[in-house]
């Protein structure tokens, strides 16, 4: 990835902008999150297939915000999760400079979001072969065996959050799980609590959920949260054609169709 | 403090297992789920891991649960009545396959409990917890026990400490407390004499990395630095760090209302969590990630060990491998002490 | 199971079920009483959640009901909670929740028959599906002695 | 059992006072008997209130350690306990464990001039102490309180406040933030820091004792100064969020200080050696 090193180096130089986000050697082989804030700090840029945190949770964070102008390397979740924070008003075009990667590694650098929007809306939101076949196996089980194997999945969750903590959309200052009038969810962890919490966390992702496996790969105890905002995006599918997020247009979740089909409503 | 040293053989731990099950006490061990291990209850030897190098939680569940039980209560037309924990409902427990660290960490949670106030919950669970340790062949990156004050092969918090003598060999059983002999009286058939082994062959080489006295030292003068931002900007701010250290006690107290009757429970909380300081007014003290991160680092390696004598910290490098932005402990309190004042 | 009530809880919008139940009511038609009926500006004000916390508080089965399409009292309200409906209904049932105990319908203000008689029928299928344990125990019991993961 | 340190005591609630809009006072009595004659409580201590069902919240003990056989409590509803102890009525039960923390070091103040500034719902605290040397009067010399809301509604305490306006051996000064005053108003207007600048009470052989909003604390700080009261001489209490009260669950902690241990009374010169946390 020299172009990418390169590129950072030219930007901290100019000083158009005063952070690049991107990835680092981390440790036992992981990478991470880093934050280039000299020209020589670009030196310090790595990228592979690797790189799986999705970075575009920080271009929310405070800290970072209060940097200035930003570019970010993204690759197409995160470029994704970065139209989805513009369309919700969280990232601003001015300030930010996305340095896209492609699936084949290139550097392609958009020099607006709606650029990078044309680029994003070549490719749909698909869920792999992998996870649609775990999301039919639990399919086809029965609603108890269903039951069964959540609350299975569920009790071990200690609501450390770190789910919510890395994934994009959730930045809200305060999560409705914070709120106590009313106490929509329990605060300690236990088997309801967490039913409900990971209930909330998922409807409040359907049509926004860019299906970046952020808040799986966060979970420490390798709870598979993504079946459940996968699911959500297999339904938003067969329901109502899928969606994409747009910087400019109607949110799936907060439109409608007059003939939107269902068949349970008596 | 050894009482005792005895050779068991490998076949025999599986019965070891079997008589402390017939013992009728719990038992936590090391099971996988999803790709992680953690300390769960088993009543079946052949479930437990064994090739982790380290648990993914950590053991401290059974000395201070993420969600327990202070009081219950039930609204009548007289008013509240009111029953407060039964310490008569914990049960013996047997944690199995403790790394010494997480048995340190236990220690170290009795101090935070049993400054100035006595915390009977805690006590109680204390008591009825027999910790069977077994030490570390082995040691990841993360790894800094010595660091920290322990080892691999540290025996503090263990009631009997296990070395395994070699790949497939036999275990080395160091006795150390009362309830370690308790297990040897309760299966002494198990156990043989010891031919006088020096176990240090045998234990993971972890180096030393870092001087607590001197980072401790150097703490206290740098409250101000700008090193605490530069180190958090990758900080997500979840509490996975907190949830899985063997130290971490920060609670929060609940009520749990199912109607007209429900219970007072206590929780984990976490202070890399916003709002764990924030007031109703509005004011929070430590508003940013930053001023969270370096109050996690402080209380463990400075307030800690100034109030309670102990340090915050075993250098289980948990939190380092569940951090799902790679926050790592160790490469951080290192860069601390080489920092300029 | 034969002297099992259900105990039911209806989430209803101000400006059609809820005059529809009224209308119920004047019109003299008997129907089951075991609902308790919660009454919304729209129907889409009603949050997912509060379907949960009945369960949680031990509710058997669920109504959710207001203004057919087109006669919203907000031109859209229901229109916006069809499409919630179907993405949180979906996920229950995913979940393992019986979804068979939340039953949603559209009940104009005119409908008082049609009330009466949903209210009937969800009535009696739960009495025969019987009362919600899995989510009571659940609810009750959500800490277990020494949790474990 | 008895050794459950979280276990509150029923108490009854005796009376309720409405001190100001949001704000109540409540006398509490303890149910059993022998839980009151055990219990002993200095002024500055705090205590955890609970209402089962909703939680527990910590304030202050305002009533006077020298008035026996109840304890007071004066909380403004913020929050989901104070909501749910605001709906409570006289007769009913609420939990309440305690007394934490630290005391206000009366004894050491014995033939010294004191001088009470308050803002708003911070009276609470420092009423336990002005009742507390009221009932020692012979201890002290001068007493002056100077105490500030936003308007004249929001004065809590007013029958005292009345009471203290009539007694001889104190001097009590009230005010209320500009535009705050009912046209019947006869106090000061203006806010706190710049009543005490006009006032100008003298430091000699003063102790001050000042407790009120994070921004009311800032600005009368540099006064005191300015007027020679020496940073040992100056008390505040800190009001960290609290959940166990014992030092335990880490909430409260600045520094290698615990505000529920170390706290909540604390000197100016203790505060300037915490970090800014609080």
């Amino acid at each position: 990835m020299d172009d990418l090193r390169k590129r950072a180096r030219e930007l901290l130089e100019i000083r158009a902008v005063n952070v690049v986000i991107g990835y680092e050697q981390g440790t036992s082989g992981r990478k991470r999150a880093f934050f280039a804030e000299k020209p020589e700090d670009a030196e310090k840029l790595v990228f592979d297939s690797t790189c799986i945190q999705n970075l575009a949770s920080y271009v929310t964070k405070r800290e970072i915000r209060d940097k200035g102008k930003i570019a970010i390397t993204a690759t197409l979740p995160v470029m994704r999760s970065i139209i989805q924070l513009a369309s919700e008003h969280q990232v601003d075009d001015n300030n930010l400079l996305v340095l896209g990667i492609t699936s084949e590694s290139r550097l392609i650098e958009f020099s607006n979001l709606a650029e990078m929007e044309t680029f994003v809306h070549q490719y749909q939101i698909e869920i792999d072969a992998r996870h649609r076949e775990k999301l039919e196996k639990l399919e086809k089980m029965t609603p108890a065996e269903r039951w069964k194997f959540w609350i299975d999945e569920l009790t071990p969750c200690f609501k450390c959050y770190a789910c919510r903590a890395a994934c994009p959309m959730c930045y809200c200052q305060r999560c409705t799980v914070d709120f106590n009038q009313p106490q929509w969810i329990p605060v300690p962890s236990h088997q309801l609590g967490n039913l409900e919490w990971h209930i909330m966390r998922a409807v409040h992702l359907a049509g926004r959920c860019v299906d970046c496996d952020a808040c799986y790969n966060a979970c420490p105890l390798g709870i598979p949260l993504n079946l459940l905002t996968k699911k959500m995006v297999e339904d938003a599918k067969s329901h109502f054609g899928g969606y994409q997020p747009v910087l400019n247009g109607e949110h799936l979740m907060s439109t409608y169709k007059p003939d939107d089909k269902d068949n349970f409503i008596e | 403090m050894i009482i005792d040293k005895w050779l068991i053989s490998k076949d025999s731990l599986e019965k070891l297992f079997n008589v402390l099950k017939k013992d009728s006490k719990k038992i936590y061990a090391p099971v996988g789920r999803n790709g992680k291990i953690s300390f769960r209850e088993t009543d079946r030897f052949g479930e437990i891991d064994t090739g982790y190098i380290q648990t993914a939680q950590s053991s401290k569940e059974v000395v201070f649960p993420r969600t327990e039980k202070i009081l219950d209560y039930n609204k009548n037309k007289d008013g509240v009545s009111v029953k407060g924990f039964d310490p008569g409902s914990i049960p013996e427990v047997v944690l199995w396959g403790v790394r010494p660290c997480d048995a340190m960490g236990i220690w170290k949670l009795s101090a935070i409990f049993n400054w100035d106030f006595k915390d009977e919950i805690f006590n109680t669970r204390l008591s009825r917890v027999t910790v069977v340790g077994f030490s570390c062949a082995r040691a990841d990156e993360y790894c800094f026990c010595t660091s920290a004050g322990g080892g691999p092969g540290n025996t503090e918090g263990s009631d009997i400490l296990l070395t395994q003598l070699g790949e497939n060999g036999d275990y080395l059983a160091e006795i150390l407390t009362e309830k370690g002999s308790a297990i040897v009286t309760i299966a002494s058939e198990l156990f043989r004499e010891n031919t006088v082994l020096n176990k240090e062959q045998f234990l993971a080489d972890v180096p030393v990395r870092f001087d607590r006295e001197e980072l401790r030292v150097k703490l206290e003068k740098i409250f101000e630095s700008g090193c605490w931002t530069k180190q958090s900007l990758r900080c997500l701010g979840c509490g996975a760090c907190a949830y899985v250290c063997p130290t971490c006690a920060c609670f929060d107290i609940q009520d749990e209302a199912h109607g007209g009757s429900g219970m007072r429970v206590r929780c984990w909380d976490s202070c890399g969590f916003s709002l764990f300081t924030l007031h109703t007014s509005g004011h929070n003290p430590r508003e940013v990630q930053s001023q969270r991160w370096r109050q996690r680092i402080m209380h463990k390696f400075s307030y800690m060990p100034d109030r309670l004598s102990v340090y915050g910290c075993t250098g289980c490098g948990r939190c380092s491998r569940a951090c799902p932005a790679d926050m790592n402990m160790l490469e951080h309190l290192i860069s601390i002490q080489e920092a300029e004042a | 199971m034969a002297d099992f009530e259900p105990k039911i809880v209806a989430f209803v919008c101000n400006w059609c079920t809820y005059a529809g139940a009224d209308l119920t009511g004047t019109s003299r038609i008997k129907y089951a009483s075991n609902v308790r009926i919660v009454r919304f500006p729209c129907t889409g004000r009603i949050d997912y959640m509060l379907l949960l916390k009945a369960f949680a508080e031990g509710a058997d089965g669920i109504m959710v009901s207001g203004c057919h399409p087109n006669d919203c009292h907000y031109t859209s309200g229901n229109f916006h909670a069809r499409r919630r409906w179907i993405m949180f209904r979906s996920l229950c049932d995913f979940m393992g929740i019986d979804t068979r105990r939340i039953k949603f319908s559209w009940v104009s203000a005119a409908e008082g028959a049609k009330w009466a008689e949903i209210v009937n029928t969800t009535v009696a299928s739960i009495r025969e599906l019987g009362p919600y344990n899995e989510y009571k125990l659940l609810a009750n019991k959500p800490v277990k002695e020494v949790t474990n993961g | 059992m008895t050794d459950n340190i979280y276990m509150p005591f029923p108490m009854k609630i005796e009376k309720v006072i409405f001190e100001a809009p949001g704000v109540k006072t409540f006398r509490l009595k303890f149910m059993n008997e022998d839980d009151g004659n055990k219990f002993n409580f200095k002024a500055g201590q705090f205590g955890e209130y609970s209402v089962y069902g909703a939680g527990e919240s910590t304030f202050c003990i305002a009533s006077s350690p020298t008035r026996k056989g109840y304890i007071e409590c004066t909380f403004r509803q913020t929050g989901k306990v104070t909501n749910a102890l605001s709906d409570c009525e006289e007769g009913s039960v609420i939990g309440f464990r305690g007394p934490y923390g630290n005391i206000f070091p009366i004894d050491e103040w014995k033939d010294r001039n004191l001088l009470f500034i308050a803002g708003g719902i911070a009276l609470p605290p420092m009423r336990c102490v002005i009742w507390n040397v009221l009932d020692l009067r012979e201890n002290f010399r001068d007493v002056t309180i100077i105490y500030g809301a936003r308007s004249v509604k929001d004065l809590v305490y007013k029958h005292e406040l009345e009471e203290w306006k009539e007694r001889r051996d104190i001097q009590l000064i009230t005010t209320v933030d500009p535009g705050g005053e009912s046209p019947d108003w006869k106090g000061e207007i203006g806010f706190v820091p710049t009543i005490v600048e006009k006032i100008a009470p003298s430091s000699k052989d003063t102790i001050a004792i000042v407790c009120g909003p994070p921004v009311m604390i800032k600005y009368t700080f540099p006064v005191l100064a300015r007027l020679g009261f020496a940073d040992d001489d100056i008390y505040t209490t800190l009001e960290n969020r609290m959940k166990c009260g014992f030092g335990k669950c880490g909430r409260c902690n600045v520094g290698k200080y615990y505000v529920c241990k170390d706290g909540p009374v604390f000197t100016l010169a203790q505060l300037k050696d915490l970090p800014d946390e609080y």
